[in-house]
């Protein structure tokens, strides 16, 4: 189990000081950091297989945004479904996809999520309810509309949540599923991922006015969130979700964080003032939660020495795996009609809230 | 039984499909309250409902986009381009979302898609395109176009059971012209090759409402038989069928309303100037749009359009040879 | 000469009175009417035509609405180029394209504006500075904010204008187009003509909110404005350019009007209530010019009368051309690198404020 | 002279043009600034100012259209999308907009495309599309693909001055791998095809990358002389040099890494079967991708694009024809 309850938690539902969300246990607040140690962890030994050469193509990372994925993902029921985008690996983890698969699928193994098929982050795990993104930015945002258009016809007290970056606001496909989530008043979660930047271009080159402030034109509130602060983005989604399930329609949260890597393993960064990324490393989303959980005493080094040897152990795992076999590479381009029927399953939703951690 | 147009017959596919699979559901512009800007949803919205027969904003990306979304928690959307010309809006959903799921993911996606395609009628440039080449060049969508109204219901009904996206082209210009006995309830039309006429002299490869054109242009040519085969689904394209008839008439003539770079007849040209080489007794002939914009007006549409002229001039020649 | 002066006229440069633009001379206020009962009269013309089966196709027409296209033209400099769309016709008029020119075009005729090539109002006279539309809509919101980039990166002080219906508005391209006006501050105008329906569909399932309100979320100013008042309409966009070119850049205009006839001339549009199109009956743009120009003792009957034979000599005229030679079907898909550069040319521009009715 | 990699002589043919043209205006994501996800543009912004190299929002779409409206009005605008994959989101605006508005209201719209394309370099599904073939279906677009440093630039330059919209293929394969002697200043490689290597027993036909695998392929095949033929225009097609090469050699391969179904390979074998069909001695053979997406791993990967084994297997299985 990835993540959830840990070791080091001091007992189930105890109640959360006044300081975090109410909502929040303690085996919550540790299991948020968890998945963040989690999420930064394997982050940081495939951006080391990378340099060893051992994942092919590029590799994109959401270090410094940790918090934005797992805090979105944590407020989600097991019933609802995600699309996952390139920062937000966080959301996969905390959804029950094992860490193993995750390198292997970096490294185009055939334990990777796609088979090797496709690389880095672009995958999604139909078993654990996530649809993968396709690179186009932000295509995601409709099909995630469009999954919520389903459980409002059918009358299913189920939303559907999707990220995406702050460029991404500018494509069409943004415009068109906002109209579409407002009007039809849709059970969708949007959360804009205010990075700071697109590539290397700063969002004052994106847009005049900050997109969060356009959601009341398409008829639904916008709310912007500390991004750097897994329980706020919590706090903000679990809020989010009740409206959608309770037929209040969309929210578009914006989670202010910033990119704290290039866009790219390939990418330097130098275009970002080194002001702006000092000031951000102060607002580190991990060590706010370690901080915090350290207060309530959990043993913080004991959980990043587990998550360490978890991904260790993962890694060795995924380094054992074959690639995948030439001889398949053109199979599946179709479904055949006699096949069983595929569709998105539950995902683990480790929220107290929902009574069960899987 | 029952005698419809190529028209009735799409709208038959489509309710009876929608009838049996609460499932199915009609997305598009203007296609509830009003029935479709051709009419082929007329009366559906009062049978099914707002819900089912789903009037969207004017938004083709958002249509293929919501619709790839919902057909991945279990509906099975049918969704409708007013003119298949739209489609070039939505083009990035269906090539790269709908299309590339399954193959990486596993996550299989199925929607229709309905082009009302093709010209005849002064529809000009951005009423008249037949864009089903863009389709078969982008992996992991079918494509289909039926000529006759039992295929139009049986391929449409195909098309909604199929778990894959299919792009279904259906032609503006067979909507009322073509008629024919159609089954009572539920079939389903193969995605394979269908001989339209038999023949062992030359055979003219084609689909859609190129069928037609090619039936006439070839009824009474001298006294040559000559084969029609009416290609119907364009992904999974029936090479078989495409190559026995090669070897049955030694001489292929390829017909095709799109603009002729890269159309669906130069994959069919392509593919039996490989594998049909050696039965070939003559050069492998075309017959398509030369490459400009379908012009408006009459005389210069009926210029660009392939006619029955051009198709029987073009057989008696290859005939000749 | 299609519209600007006329012989009904009282005399230049006479004051208009309070109630109407201070910007308006009386010759202006009648070449507002001259015009729209210019374009009422072709395309009651054309559709007669077209019942006689002699357009081609569909026809689709603007009756209802000429305020907007002709109010808005009339505000435009020479220099300034239009983006015209499918309801727009009184543009195209006010830009100096001949009436014979536009029967010949619906007619699909030789002496139409694109040969033959394109239908009904699908057309452009890039000698009047108009860029004619393609059906895809609303495509032609981007080519007016490139042009005015254009603009802005020359330092000119020129601006673009463009037209949409409400429908459209849910389409990305709008987003994108909105976008990047306001994020380039871009001299440009969008003028929404919401005449409450697209095609079949109402404007209250096309969006929650109306599209006006969201001028804001991209940093410029959006306004409403009387779409059935010529005078209205002129006054809103000479404003709108004064912005423009003088760096404050975009604006929307929202001119409320109503579609009242059907989508195309098979449209029957029994889904529209018939209260709604009564009620609008008495508020057409034309009725009201006349009322205004005939208080000032204009002879509008006259008028009338003079629109009327301008159109029967120019139907006459359109009628007695020939079709497109076939032979042509194939030429003109590149243009020759040894050719003449083309480029868009400046169009007429009646207004009195510019100093010239041409 | 200089020896150029494939990219630096991309680079040196924008630059060459902006310097001596100030029309010319460069817009893209990441162009400026950044100097482009490539480096193509690297620098451009410290000579030309942002005005002229101009980093855009991202948004393909906005990209093109606006593209087009500064074209008509007289900036000659080249448009970079980032990765040839994205060009499906502005696919709209190049189709419709740009590729038929002289055609239909006269008004040339000088602008240009460039798409980084292809594959080999584990991009995966999204970032090794090589759509070439859907713009030489869509009429009113001129399409190139230079396979040298040397072409690289005079095709830039051509395209930039040649009056219509022209898509630039770009392998992104080539651009460090690739080097050669680039002539220094202005000079123009025209739309029409180079005989790469010369030979008679066998052409291989191709474009872009696949120019170099097909040099490798056919380097030492036993004792046959193999013709290389460059397209190098996809739209104009090199008709006669084609059938030129066909009528001498009597043996074709087309060798293309698009998906096969559609793709230019299958324009130039349609065509050969058609015009040359008299000189063929042999099928007309292709390689090319299947119809999948570019998968990312590399052992998958290496099945799907054309390698100089299959090329090389391929000739030399038609030479025993
Ligand atoms: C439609 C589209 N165009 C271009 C790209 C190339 N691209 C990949 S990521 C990126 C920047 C995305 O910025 P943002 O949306 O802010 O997300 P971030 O990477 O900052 O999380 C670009 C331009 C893309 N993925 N999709
Ligand atoms: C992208 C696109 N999709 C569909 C159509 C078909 N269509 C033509 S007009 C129209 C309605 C347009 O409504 P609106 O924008 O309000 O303009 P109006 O006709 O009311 O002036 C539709 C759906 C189109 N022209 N473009
Ligand atoms: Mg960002
Ligand atoms: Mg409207």
């Amino acid at each position: 189990m990835a993540t959830g309850s840990t070791d080091v938690h001091i007992g189930p539902n105890t109640p959360a000081p006044q300081s975090a969300s109410s909502h929040l246990t303690i085996d919550d607040r540790v299991g948020l950091l968890r998945a963040m140690l989690l999420m930064r962890a394997i982050e940081e030994r495939a951006m080391n297989l990378y340099r060893q050469g051992k994942v092919p193509g590029s590799f994109y990372d959401g270090f410094g945004q940790e918090a934005v994925s797992v805090g979105a993902t944590w407020a989600m029921a097991g019933a609802d479904r995600l699309c996952v985008l390139h920062r937000d690996l966080g959301a996969h983890l905390v959804r029950g996809v094992q860490p193993s698969n995750v390198l292997a699928q970096y490294m185009g193994r055939e334990a990777g999520i796609t088979s090797g098929r496709d690389g880095n982050v672009h995958f999604g795990d139909y078993r654990t309810g996530c649809v993968g993104m396709v690179s186009m930015l932000p295509d995601m945002m409709l099909v995630a509309a469009g999954m919520a258009m389903a459980f409002k016809l059918r009358n299913e007290a189920r939303c559907a949540l999707t990220w995406f970056g702050d460029g991404s606001t500018s494509r069409g496909d943004f415009h068109e599923a906002m109209n579409w989530a407002g009007l039809q008043q849709l059970p969708v979660i949007f959360v804009l991922e205010n990075n700071q930047f697109a590539y290397s271009t700063p969002i004052d080159q994106q847009f005049a006015v900050n997109p969060v402030q356009r959601a009341a034109g398409y008829g639904f509130p916008g709310v912007s969130v500390d991004g750097n602060d897994a329980e706020a983005v919590f706090e903000a989604t679990r809020e989010a979700r009740e409206r959608a399930i309770s037929g209040g329609g969309p929210t578009l949260i914006e989670a202010v964080t910033m990119r704290m890597h290039g866009h790219g393993a390939h990418d330097d960064m130098k275009y970002v003032p080194k002001a702006l990324v000092d000031e951000w490393r102060q607002k580190d989303p991990i060590d706010r939660q370690s901080a915090r959980v350290r207060e309530l005493g959990v043993d913080v080094d004991a959980l990043r020495a587990e998550v360490r040897a978890e991904v260790d152990a993962a890694a060795k795992q995924a380094l054992a795996g074959p690639m995948p076999d030439p001889a398949t590479a053109t199979d599946r381009l179709f479904h055949p009609r006699d096949a069983d029927e595929i569709l998105l399953e539950d995902g683990a939703a480790p929220w107290s809230g929902f009574g069960t951690s899987r | 039984m029952s005698e419809l147009t190529y028209l009735r017959a799409i709208s038959d596919g489509l309710r009876t499909e929608m009838r049996d699979d609460e499932r199915v559901l009609l997305m598009g512009e203007d296609i509830g309250v009003y029935g479709g800007a051709f009419k082929v949803t007329d009366g559906f919205i009062e049978e099914f409902g707002a819900d089912r027969v789903m009037d969207t904003p004017l938004a083709e990306s958002g249509i293929v986009g919501t619709a790839v979304g919902a057909a991945v928690v279990g509906l099975r959307p049918v969704c409708e381009m007013q003119f298949a010309d739209f489609v070039s809006c939505g083009f990035d959903q269906i090539v790269n979302v709908a299309g590339k799921m399954l193959y990486r993911q596993g996550l299989p996606v199925n929607i229709t898609v309905r082009l009302p395609s093709g010209g005849g009628f002064s529809g000009g440039p951005f009423h008249s395109q037949n864009p089903e080449a863009w389709f078969m060049h982008s992996p992991g969508l079918k494509v289909v176009a039926p000529s006759t109204a039992e295929d139009a219901k049986g391929l449409m009904i195909a098309s909604i059971r199929d778990p894959n996206p299919v792009i279904y082209m259906e032609h503006k210009n067979l909507y009322r012209r073509v008629k024919g006995e159609v089954p009572d309830g539920s079939y389903e039309t193969p995605f394979s090759a269908r001989v339209a006429r038999a023949g062992t002299d030359l055979v003219v490869i084609t689909y859609g409402a190129m069928v037609h054109t090619a039936l006439e242009a070839t009824e009474d040519l001298e006294d040559a038989s000559v084969m029609v085969l009416d290609l119907r689904s364009l992904v999974p394209l029936d090479e078989r069928a495409i190559l026995d008839a090669v070897r049955e008439c030694s001489k292929v003539v390829i017909v095709d309303e799109a603009n002729q770079t890269c159309a669906a007849g130069a994959q069919v040209a392509a593919m039996i100037a490989e594998h049909g080489f050696e039965d070939l007794d003559g050069p492998v002939v075309r017959v398509a749009a030369p490459d400009v914009p379908i012009p408006f007006s009459p005389p210069l549409e009926a210029a660009v359009l392939p006619s029955v002229d051009r198709v029987r001039e073009a057989c008696r020649q290859l005939l000749e040879y």
